[in-house]
């Protein structure tokens, strides 16, 4: 059996994990500058399906299609992102004779539709945040909205996903150019420029249902994940369990999940998503219909593989899994490592890593699409990697997501590290007290630039003394010296202006 | 050698001798042995032979004499200069021109807000550039008024070209 | 708080690790060979010791005591080997004011001795296998011994362990060769030249049992580990739950070994190991008074931090763990990833790991004492890294282990993966039908050479046209090309006479 | 390039030539086009073109023409000669004169169990080497007779080292 991974980085290399394990043969397919891509070197074949820009490679269903047929692939795996939520895409898998490993296309693209699910949770019962159910016409429409249901509103785009063509308005001034800024960005990143709106609860926390069906009408939730620790809407630590939902609570969210996915005829593993109020109140948010950027939490935490798990449902095989058997033991954190700059508002920072060393030992996990030597593209999503760290208890994951951070080092691109380095020595990150507008507000304020600039002054004069050192050993090395600068450091590129601590305002 | 090792927050003088099995440092006239090994071209050991304190210390060269170097959990940027480069370096800055907006990495423009003439205040948005799938709003560090715009969007810059100039 | 690690290798990284996650300083300390060793790199403090022979260095208690005492440290760590079974050492720890992590000296005295153990272990009840109580005074017994209880024998330095100072003895004529051999191993290694003599219990299975007990009268047994497969009585691959051990034989050996615990006044965490028989009649070996290579199966299964557990102990903590709660869930293995050659009898290959890349994603853990460019040396147990993958359920265990035999890369020395890589495929290990002598039996066959050997005309095609690309690459290479060979592989050194797939007949 | 790649057990003659985006193989007649690209000095990843078949190969140089590669999770040693080369190591080979008992590895001998003048039978221990904590048994690889003897208990030797000659 061989299966194609239509996707790059991370992702793909777990599945194609996820495929050795259970014997399945596998087929990369990658970009010009993913020629040497890890995922590429993990597959049994690979196939170039054209240049950088996705929309000609990865989101090229053409290509795509074509090398699984050379290939002689039986299923495709889309991950996440590029046309993993694309029915278009999974209809075509299915009329090739392919097995397509994810949700039926009907589900797919009734919960793409933030209207359509919005409708179904009606239906079902599930509560929503007030909000249009139909896309904005016009300015004056969201006006209206907002005359009748006050700020702050959400922009979303109709197609959007991921923090992606999401805007937060706090302010009247900013609708116009907020609209259309939502607008563009819908209309670049999903073909779609059609923008909703809806009432922003605040302090709001984001947590969101793993569930699982197969075509034999059986279901289960995975408990729930916490991802509140978000940067302009977009996840940036995750957890399970969530700190603040008890057994009952997660019980009830789990059966509100369970019948969104029995409405829309859901069938595979998938994500839904809400937010919950600081009264413990829930409301629908939208359904993830893929395999979740977070999922490994829940796969230590209840002991689960659900790539494994996603194919066999995709082979027509039975859950393998019964809800009274799924227990949490202890707790997961996972941090995504993204190639940006936080010392300098989040930057993107492609380049090439030039020094990789990545955590190790008890409870670390590491599920990683570059390696030392790699070279992120500018390109796509600036995920590189994801730290999974998994203890006892909460606190004893905290202190082994520091002990991990201080273990893990990355040079030649600046990552978000840097930002989990400061927020693991956070009250507020210690004692869990954060919402979907923390790290915003953090960020927005000087308590992290302050917190991050703690005085260390043991560590300075250390930094001082070995770069001196190190100085003067250059000085003295000859041309050959293996260990002299390489030259071509790209955190350079970037414009190294900022000060030592200094985040930005 | 003596150096002058420096960012926005700190300046130190130092003086490093080599000496059979580590460094003789002079730091702001303490004096210290230490022992450097460098494992790879990224990562060194520096301990303290006094004390046996002991730091695993990732260091990378910038351009010119910049240094990113890790220490722990936190990151420090110095410039290393000798003496000599160090007072070169303060006369440069002192006679620095008007602003530049430059690209602080490769990317497409999405937006251009200004046009040449126009009267900036600092922190306005000046050019929207797409990297990575999201757009970044390049402000004026400065107010002042645009005397040139070297972008139009659609197009493509790379890390460090300029976009727009300030004065 | 800080804490010294009286040891080297993957064991001090492990302990540090602890240490860090609890705020605990830590202390290196290291012989000349060592100077840039991952323990020495991860220490807050690191003070040489000595030369590389381990009597000069790890071995040397007033230079070890001394480097705690300039250092300022609080507690002690032995690790396993060198002088965590030394209860001179831990009374020295004592009487400096330091604390000992570990289990009382009279303890690590009295099981340390096979002879007094084997006396407690009828005391208590505990079964044990027909053999002698007293060491031996000369061949002429050791013969009388046989002619009583029949051949083979098993012949055990009085103060060994971990496999070193055993023999077999299979043949009369052969009794008083291995007799000497023993007795010299013994005294070189142990200081003791005492040997003693036991029934060799034949297709055996060795299961130890994971005990913790803290000052205050509380103990507990965390399971079992299953440990047969071993070479020479060297333990090389390890796994948690034993295959073969039901929930009523699991509560047996549990509390024989509590009965262990109690009888020595035993406080810290150890392991009571047994004999078990076919038809399930168990024998009580020893017990191990320290932290045992393979504790991270029973971690990864249990779900509990035994470093924690044990400085925690130490510090007079009650145990944090309930019998009742420790619930075993999915399977682990650990496999020794030892500096030896499979190909060449395991032959010791020191030298420089000129590549290192390690397995990873969901269920992988690698505890490591080397990273690319260390340097192995000759001076020490060849032991480099310990591979754990954990899963569902063992054959999910099996599988994944596969895959990560596939992802880990080791040149420059050569290890034992390339044995693991033929286990794994091998159908009695997946079935788990193996007792303590199936390793060497297979390795004295032809077995393991044919099925590492079998035809895998692809992966040889794929091999010879690399290597004439990669020589056509070289061949015309410029001097300074990057990717030019760096000369001076170990590998070489040994003498690579062998052929592919040929194992020690 | 023309190559003659063998072992004990197998041998192959390779023709290898560059061509734009990869290689031409000629192997044992028959003609593939592979892409080989090295990521680092230890690691390579092969590409058949024609279908997309990929594997990652990591590979080492030994002494000479020796190299060891890695497929999957086979390892593979061979010697990579130029045609010429073959030839003159079968010459070598057939004139092969007494055996000689080396050092695999550094070690310290524990025991020597012969002496010269001493006739051995194949797989008779000679000497016994410690190296990690281990006492490793060195046994003849032939029957004869010991022509010299080269150490003693108590003495350190290095790998390759000649330990006694037999014949």
């Amino acid at each position: 059996m061989k299966l194609l991974v239509a996707n790059r980085g991370e992702i793909a290399v777990r599945i194609m994990r996820g495929c050795r394990e259970m014997g399945i043969e596998t087929i990369a397919v990658y970009s010009e500058v993913d020629r040497r891509a890890p995922h590429v070197l993990m597959a049994d074949q690979a196939f170039p399906i054209g240049p950088a820009a996705a929309a000609e490679s990865y989101l090229n269903m053409d290509r795509i299609l074509g090398a699984a047929e050379v290939a002689g692939a039986d299923l495709v795996h889309p991950g996440y992102g590029f046309l993993a939520e694309n029915a278009e895409f999974a209809e075509r898998v299915g009329h090739e004779g392919l097995i397509w490993v994810g949700p039926p296309p009907a589900a797919i693209r009734l919960m793409g539709s933030k209207t359509e699910s919005r409708k179904l949770a009606v239906e079902t019962g599930v509560p929503l945040i007030p909000g249009m159910v139909d896309p904005l016409e016009s300015v004056e429409q969201l006006e209206a909205f907002v005359e009748e249901h006050g700020l702050p509103v959400l922009l979303k785009a109709v197609a959007g996903g991921g923090g992606k063509g999401m805007r937060e308005v706090n302010d009247r001034s900013e609708l116009a150019a907020a609209f259309d800024r939502a607008r563009s960005e819908g209309g670049a990143y999903f073909g779609d420029d059609r923008v909703y709106v809806e009432r922003l609860v605040t302090n709001a926390r984001h947590i969101e249902v793993q569930v699982a069906a197969d075509q034999h009408g059986n279901a289960v939730y995975i408990g729930e994940r916490e991802c509140s620790i978000q940067r302009r809407h977009q996840k940036v630590v995750e957890e399970c369990p969530s700190p603040v939902v008890d057994a009952d609570l997660r019980r009830r969210l789990g059966e509100a999940a369970l019948a969104i996915v029995e409405g829309s005829g859901y069938q595979s593993v998938g994500t839904v998503e809400f937010l919950v109020d600081p009264e413990g109140g829930f409301y629908f948010l939208e359904m993830n219909t893929r395999l979740q950027v977070e999922h490994p939490v829940t796969e230590e935490v209840y002991g689960v593989d659900l790539v494994r798990e996603m194919i066999n449902l995709a082979l027509g095989r039975e859950l393998s899994l019964r809800q009274e058997d799924l227990v949490a033991r202890g707790h997961a954190i996972e941090c995504r490592v993204y190639a940006e700059d936080p010392l300098k508002n989040f930057a993107p920072s492609p380049g090439e890593i030039t020094l990789l060393v990545r955590p190790n030992g008890p409870g670390i996990r590491v599920d990683s699409g570059v390696f030392q030597g790699s070279i992120v593209p500018l390109d796509y999503d600036p995920m590189v990697a994801k730290l999974v760290v998994t203890a006892p208890d909460r606190p004893a994951a905290v202190a082994r997501l520091a002990r991990a951070l201080q273990e893990y080092q990355v040079r030649g691109i600046a990552t978000t590290l840097t930002l989990f380095r400061a927020l693991v020595e956070m009250e507020e990150f210690e004692k869990a007290e954060f919402h979907t507008g923390f790290l915003d507000e953090l960020l927005a304020s000087q308590r992290l630039a302050e917190l991050h600039g703690v005085q260390d002054p043991e560590a300075e004069a250390a930094a001082v003394v070995a770069a001196a050192c190190l100085a003067t050993l250059e000085a003295g090395a000859l041309a050959d010296d293996p260990y002299a600068h390489a030259g071509g450091s790209h955190w350079w590129q970037e414009g190294v202006r900022q000060l030592h601590g200094r985040f930005p305002r | 050698m003596k150096w002058v090792v420096r960012n926005a927050d700190v300046a130190h003088e130092v003086d490093v001798e080599n000496v059979p099995g580590g460094f003789e440092v002079m730091m702001d006239g303490e004096a210290v042995r230490v022992d450097v090994i460098r494992l790879d071209r990224a990562i060194a050991s520096l301990r303290y032979v006094a004390d046996g304190r002991s730091f695993s210390v990732s260091y990378q060269r910038g351009r010119g004499r910049e240094w990113r170097l890790g220490v722990g959990v936190r990151d420090f940027d110095f410039e290393v200069l000798t003496p000599v480069e160090a007072v070169e370096a303060d006369a440069a800055a002192a006679s620095s021109g008007p602003s530049r907006l430059e690209a602080p990495i490769p990317g497409k423009v999405v937006k251009v807000h200004v046009a040449e003439g126009d009267e900036v205040e600092a922190g306005q948005p000046l050019v929207v550039l797409e990297a990575m799938k999201m757009e970044n709003e390049l402000t004026a560090d400065q107010a002042g008024k645009v005397t040139a715009v070297h972008v139009e969007p659609g197009q493509t810059v790379d890390a460090g070209q300029a976009l727009a100039e300030l004065e």
